[in-house]
């Protein structure tokens, strides 16, 4: 083995590498007791036209509203009437119990994968009520609240994630990988990040258009690592793109903590300052906090005054999917003690300080919402889970789409597919 | 070519406000290579424009303004350089109507110049189409002359599957004959070199007849469809030579009339020999043709190395290699 | 054959203070597929590292790695995500040997897992590898089984150039019939399940008879390769199966008697067909064979589409398919 | 032609998209008047172990030490001895006539490509006197003065631009694409920004061995938009790896000014607040500002503080390169125009103020230069200049180094090669 080393130095000090370990890992206690909270309240809410570097604070502050008691405080209280905040409050619920019935519906083999969303419900319900209903949405994998905001058919979402017949997506797709143009929800991509730029090109085109409709895009903090999240900051920032991009930081990519996506040295937000956008960070399990910056983000993009990064600081609760055994990473109770809380107790919360909530109707929703996602389930179970046979679309369905018409080579193989089974009396 | 291909971009512009065009230096300058010249002050900032230098980017955004409606027209300055942007072709453009079970499509045209002879060295001298041509869902086009180039690039705008289009860079300016070492012909003495000004288009998935003949059959395009007729008719050999002009979807019914007719073929390419689109010809024509080959299908293409700038007459596949190709051809 | 990489890597990172570890959740976690397991604990965690989720930066700062003198083993989770590496890669890896005349050279081996077969969809079970057998400079290594894996990855990581080392991971856990239907049989039922724990290596560039016969020759790499043999097995077919086990450089002379010897050629490969490395196989067969072949060669492969989720044992080239496919081989 | 493309909410003011566009272009009047000249030596110097945050300015700030008069001051000033700033001027100055010989030569028809570096001379010289002669280099195709600091044979650079029988690269690289391991710089790239992540692995690896050399790179501020150059600082930012990254920005890329990298927003060095690592920004055409930026980092570096990012703000007073006419997209007096001067001119003044140089020892030094070029470029043309039939390396060599070892394939297209050469009688 030839070596291309050379003889290092002797007279300096070696240099060493820093390899980022996570607070915690399994075995150890679990002691947040250092998590300086950041104060519900305090930061303050800059004009919507505000230069990027003029509110350089707000990348390392957290934009919160909710305090400890419940209370809704500070600039950034968008002051929603209880109506609304129990339509949040039912559609994170339903997000919950979604997330439950189809991570059990894995475990019993209908279908192969599934992402849960615990715990992180409030950054999706937040932005969908932030965002007007027809601004277009580039999710990742972990946004189903989006569409359950926008109203979308629980059981066609679950038909998707049991690849059956009555799947739009025709069993092409992994579950949770959605697609609803009618809900102005593009196409989940499994490749990580891809969708920023592309959020972006599509609100480049609204802008070249003359069109009023904005963009916004999600990704995971582990995703900022791509390629595609620069190239869609930077896209973003030099033609001013009317687009919010939000990071939900969830601090863990798998079993990578935030550090090995950079956030050791500096917070997600700041990343915006590097390309002179504005940045906000926010506390993602407050659902007024979250609503707050998009609509802020969302007024500035409307107004012609660019695009806004939003970092929303939130935990996963779960397993990053049904494929994941996060107790092998970290430690199983950083979940309970994790400071944040909880987005769904906190909103619940709220609404009881205001007295639009007690627990005795918080109690029948979940139960409503609960019946509800069973009986979506049901629907959806009768077109056929993953596997059972003939319960999917016909097999030379896989041959359409691969191009708008199917060009000769493609039909050929088709014809071959359906010859071959019908040689072997399939 | 250029000319043809700025009328192409200039019509399209001019037809449909959805077209965009945009790339590194593809607005106020209008191109390294002048492709886009004029087109800004005509059209507008908004439709032709200047990018970062980010062909992930430029793609990526170019897939967003597809999914919106946009036909954006994107460059890549040089075929080199389209690989940071694979991902976002492959994962993406060329899925997503799949993937969404059509309900979203991305109409986009990703132009790039491509091949060699102008001594740009290995970094301004690839053919890449090999490594996209095995990528379902991705038309790959490269024209042979301006005629072509500007009926081809109008279909392929108008197309509403990504394209890619591929422009042979050595014939930008005149057919080239393989012989470096003569002076550069104009297009302006080609028949293909006369362009209509206005609309035309060539429909994609056509491979044209560049030359008739009975000995054996050469598949070829871009530039190497002019040193193959130049090879022929210096040599008086009587090989037809088919300009295959789409590679994918693949005229796959008049490469085998010829093959059946012929009885022999010679693949030719620039690219490197090895997984090149060299090899998918000839597995289709000794598939479809096996009972009417009368001879080992030969390719000649550029040697399994990168295109190197000084010795780059060596690694092209030129006069020499087609000769010693057709002796072998006939002999067998 | 999880095992037997993870022995490959630990053997490595013992005997060679040069080889570093690295990837998306292949440290402390061990990978996703569990290849890694144990040896951050036991080599220290600058050995084997966590990267952040870029590909592009996970190659490149490999090939600096290689560079300085390292031997970086690069993971890349799944072969679906090698895209945005490419262009360190294609442009890089591959070509700073040359560039430099020699000066500098890139020793990485980029491991990744490929293939469907486990309900991924369309993203976690591409098969790329004809994207990469195109690419000069660059060798390409399928292992089918855990004895294999683990003497060619050692093989692969002590080599001087950049390797690409494809793990199909349908069968991580034990070989694949082609019946999906059956329940999985571990690797400790079959001979090349036995792994020794020690240091040894398989040439690269070495196919292997995996099974003989003289009715025509199969050849296949990775999956395929146990599909195939039980699709001999299973109907009383006499074919001899060549596991190709490095795709490039390639073992032409094993093919070559092969086929001189049957007369009849069937490719097998679950990548998309169209420009697949079964392109390559099937010219390379015609140029070096033509007058041993009694029938058209076939390709059975992947079809010309993305793996998708649902209906993935319809894309997947299983024994209906190799039936047919030798039903027209003998038949022609 | 079909369209998926909505209706617009007509109550809502139509988007814009905003293209940038340069301050000046071909026909208009140049005029810097409203350029703010940063002050000589008001930016403090933090000491190396600084967190990025606490420097945030001085990514919007510029580092200066020589001012109007030619005088060196504030803390910046690295003191350094006359013969060593009579060593950087005799490099400097080599450069340039380096750069012209060669430029020259091309328009002659001896090589197919030439790129100067004229402006940004000390950009590349600064920075090679501040690192140690054995930190690996990773630079663009701008950096010549980096070889010629380290005291490479200029008639070996010369025969790799002719790829003439004496280039070490064979003849395989375009012009300028230089490799010279003995001089710790590594091989070009023509693919922009991939020697930024490969400049952070060997880092790295440098620190993964406990080794005391330190790495660096440059790329121009168009290159910072490509994705590579966020691979680079992220894996840099999580390892905090030992290494300098310098942005030149010379203001333009090819035709494109940099408003299309983004420079409209915020300055380049800024990028480094996104990453949570340090960030200077200076005056790229002061030496001894590039010099003292460059030593702080690699103090830094070396004293395992991490990575730093720093831009030189600098100007690009040719063509991008022999293909381009940059009168087609700026205005020509521009060039002369520009606030920051000339780096060659502005070393000779500062020596002129210590007494230490005068016209008479310039215009010398000047002549004696050209004629080592001239001398050397002599050298290089007995070896072949491109294209002069063969006098280069022989055809077969091609088929070198593809591998280490020549596989079959190769052997058999080579033999091929010359069997067939043979064939026709050549
Ligand atoms: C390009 C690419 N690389 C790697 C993966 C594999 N992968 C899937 S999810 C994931 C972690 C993403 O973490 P983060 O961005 O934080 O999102 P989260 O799952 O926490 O919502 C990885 C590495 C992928 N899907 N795509
Ligand atoms: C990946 C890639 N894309 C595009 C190019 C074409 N190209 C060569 S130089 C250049 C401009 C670079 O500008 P900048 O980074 O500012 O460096 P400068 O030339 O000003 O030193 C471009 C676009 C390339 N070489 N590589
Ligand atoms: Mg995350
Ligand atoms: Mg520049």
């Amino acid at each position: 083995m030839t070596s291309q080393d050379g003889d290092a130095r002797r007279n300096l000090p070696p240099l060493a590498l820093h390899v980022p370990e996570p607070k915690f890992r399994p075995g150890d206690a679990v002691d947040f007791a250092d998590f300086e909270m950041p104060v519900a309240g305090a930061v303050d809410r800059p004009p919507t036209d505000s230069a990027s570097r003029d509110m350089a604070g707000h990348v390392y502050a957290m934009v919160r509203v909710l305090d400890d008691e419940g209370r809704a405080i500070g600039p950034w209280n968008p002051g929603l009437d209880p109506d609304r905040l129990r339509r949040m409050l039912r559609e994170m619920l339903t997000v919950r119990a979604f997330d439950e019935r189809l991570h059990r519906a894995q475990r019993q083999g209908k279908t192969s994968f599934y992402v849960s969303s615990t715990g992180e419900e409030a950054t999706a319900i937040g932005a969908a009520h932030a965002l007007d209903p027809d601004d277009m949405c580039f999710p990742s994998y972990r946004q189903q609240g989006l569409l359950i905001a926008r109203g979308w058919p629980l059981a066609d979402m679950m038909c998707q994630v049991f690849s059956n017949s009555g799947d739009r997506m025709k069993g092409r797709q992994m579950p949770v990988m959605y697609s609803a143009r009618a809900a102005s929800f593009f196409t989940i991509s499994g490749n990580l990040a891809t969708q920023y730029p592309q959020a972006v090109g599509w609100a480049m085109a609204s802008a070249i258009r003359g069109d009023t409709r904005i963009a916004a895009a999600w990704c995971g903090e582990g995703s900022t690592a791509e390629g595609d999240f620069h190239s869609a900051l930077i896209f973003a920032s030099v033609y001013r793109v009317p687009v919010v991009l939000t990071i939900t930081n969830n601090q863990w990519a798998i079993s990578s903590f935030s550090g090995f996506a950079g956030g050791e040295s500096t917070t997600f937000a700041a990343r915006a300052l590097g390309y002179g956008i504005a940045g906000l960070r926010v506390d993602g399990n407050d659902i007024l906090a979250v609503y707050a910056a998009t609509a802020w983000a969302s007024e500035r993009a409307r107004a012609g005054h660019g695009p806004t990064l939003i970092e929303q600081f939130t935990y996963r609760a779960e397993g990053h999917s049904t494929s994941d055994d996060p107790s092998r990473y970290r430690p199983s109770e950083e979940r309970n003690l994790w400071p944040l809380g909880d987005p769904i107790k906190r909103l619940a919360q709220h609404l009881t300080t205001l007295g639009e909530w007690d627990d005795e109707r918080h109690a029948a929703l979940e139960a409503e919402v609960v019946a509800e996602v069973r009986e979506a389930a049901r629907e959806a179970e009768a077109q056929g889970v993953l596997g059972d046979g003939f319960r999917h679309h016909p097999m030379e369905t896989m041959f359409e789409d691969v191009f708008e018409e199917m060009p000769k080579h493609l039909q050929e193989q088709r014809d071959q597919m359906l010859a071959e089974y019908k040689a072997s009396g399939l | 070519m250029i000319q043809a291909i700025n009328s192409a971009l200039d019509v399209m512009l001019g037809r449909d406000p959805m077209v965009v065009v945009m790339g590194e230096d593809v607005g106020y300058f209008g191109g390294v290579f002048r492709a886009t010249q004029g087109l800004q002050a005509k059209h507008g900032r908004t439709r032709v424009f200047d990018t970062p230098i980010n062909e992930c980017g430029i793609v990526g955004v170019a897939v967003g303004m597809g999914a919106y409606g946009l036909r954006p027209v994107p460059e890549i300055q040089f075929a080199d350089y389209i690989y940071p942007a694979l991902d976002q072709i492959v994962s993406e453009a060329v899925r997503i109507r799949y993937r969404s079970a059509g309900e979203y499509w991305i109409p986009i045209t990703i132009r790039s110049p491509l091949g060699g002879g102008i001594f740009g060295g290995q970094t301004h001298s690839q053919s890449p189409e090999g490594v996209f041509t095995h990528v379902t869902g991705l038309k790959t086009v490269i024209p042979s002359n301006p005629y072509d180039a500007k009926g081809l690039l109008i279909a392929a705008i108008e197309d509403n599957d990504p394209v890619l289009f591929f422009e042979p860079k050595r014939i930008y300016n005149g057919p080239f004959d393989g012989h470096y070492d003569r002076p550069v012909t104009p297009w302006s003495a080609h028949p293909a070199g006369e362009v209509p000004d206005d609309y035309y288009r060539i429909p994609l998935g056509k491979a044209a007849v560049a030359r008739e003949g009975n000995a054996f059959t050469i598949l070829a395009y871009g530039t190497m469809v002019h040193v193959a007729i130049a090879f022929c008719e210096e040599n008086g050999v009587d090989a037809e030579v088919i300009d295959l002009r789409t590679l994918v979807p693949l005229d796959v019914d008049t490469i085998t009339a010829s093959v059946e007719k012929t009885g022999r073929c010679m693949i030719v390419h620039e690219a490197t020999r090895t997984g090149g689109f060299g090899a998918e010809l000839s597995a289709t024509v000794q598939e479809r043709c096996f009972y009417a080959l009368e001879a080992p299908i030969e390719r000649v293409t550029g040697w399994d190395t990168p295109y190197p700038h000084g010795l780059e007459w060596g690694y092209f596949p030129g006069p020499i290699r087609l000769r010693e190709a057709a002796k072998r051809l006939m002999e067998a």
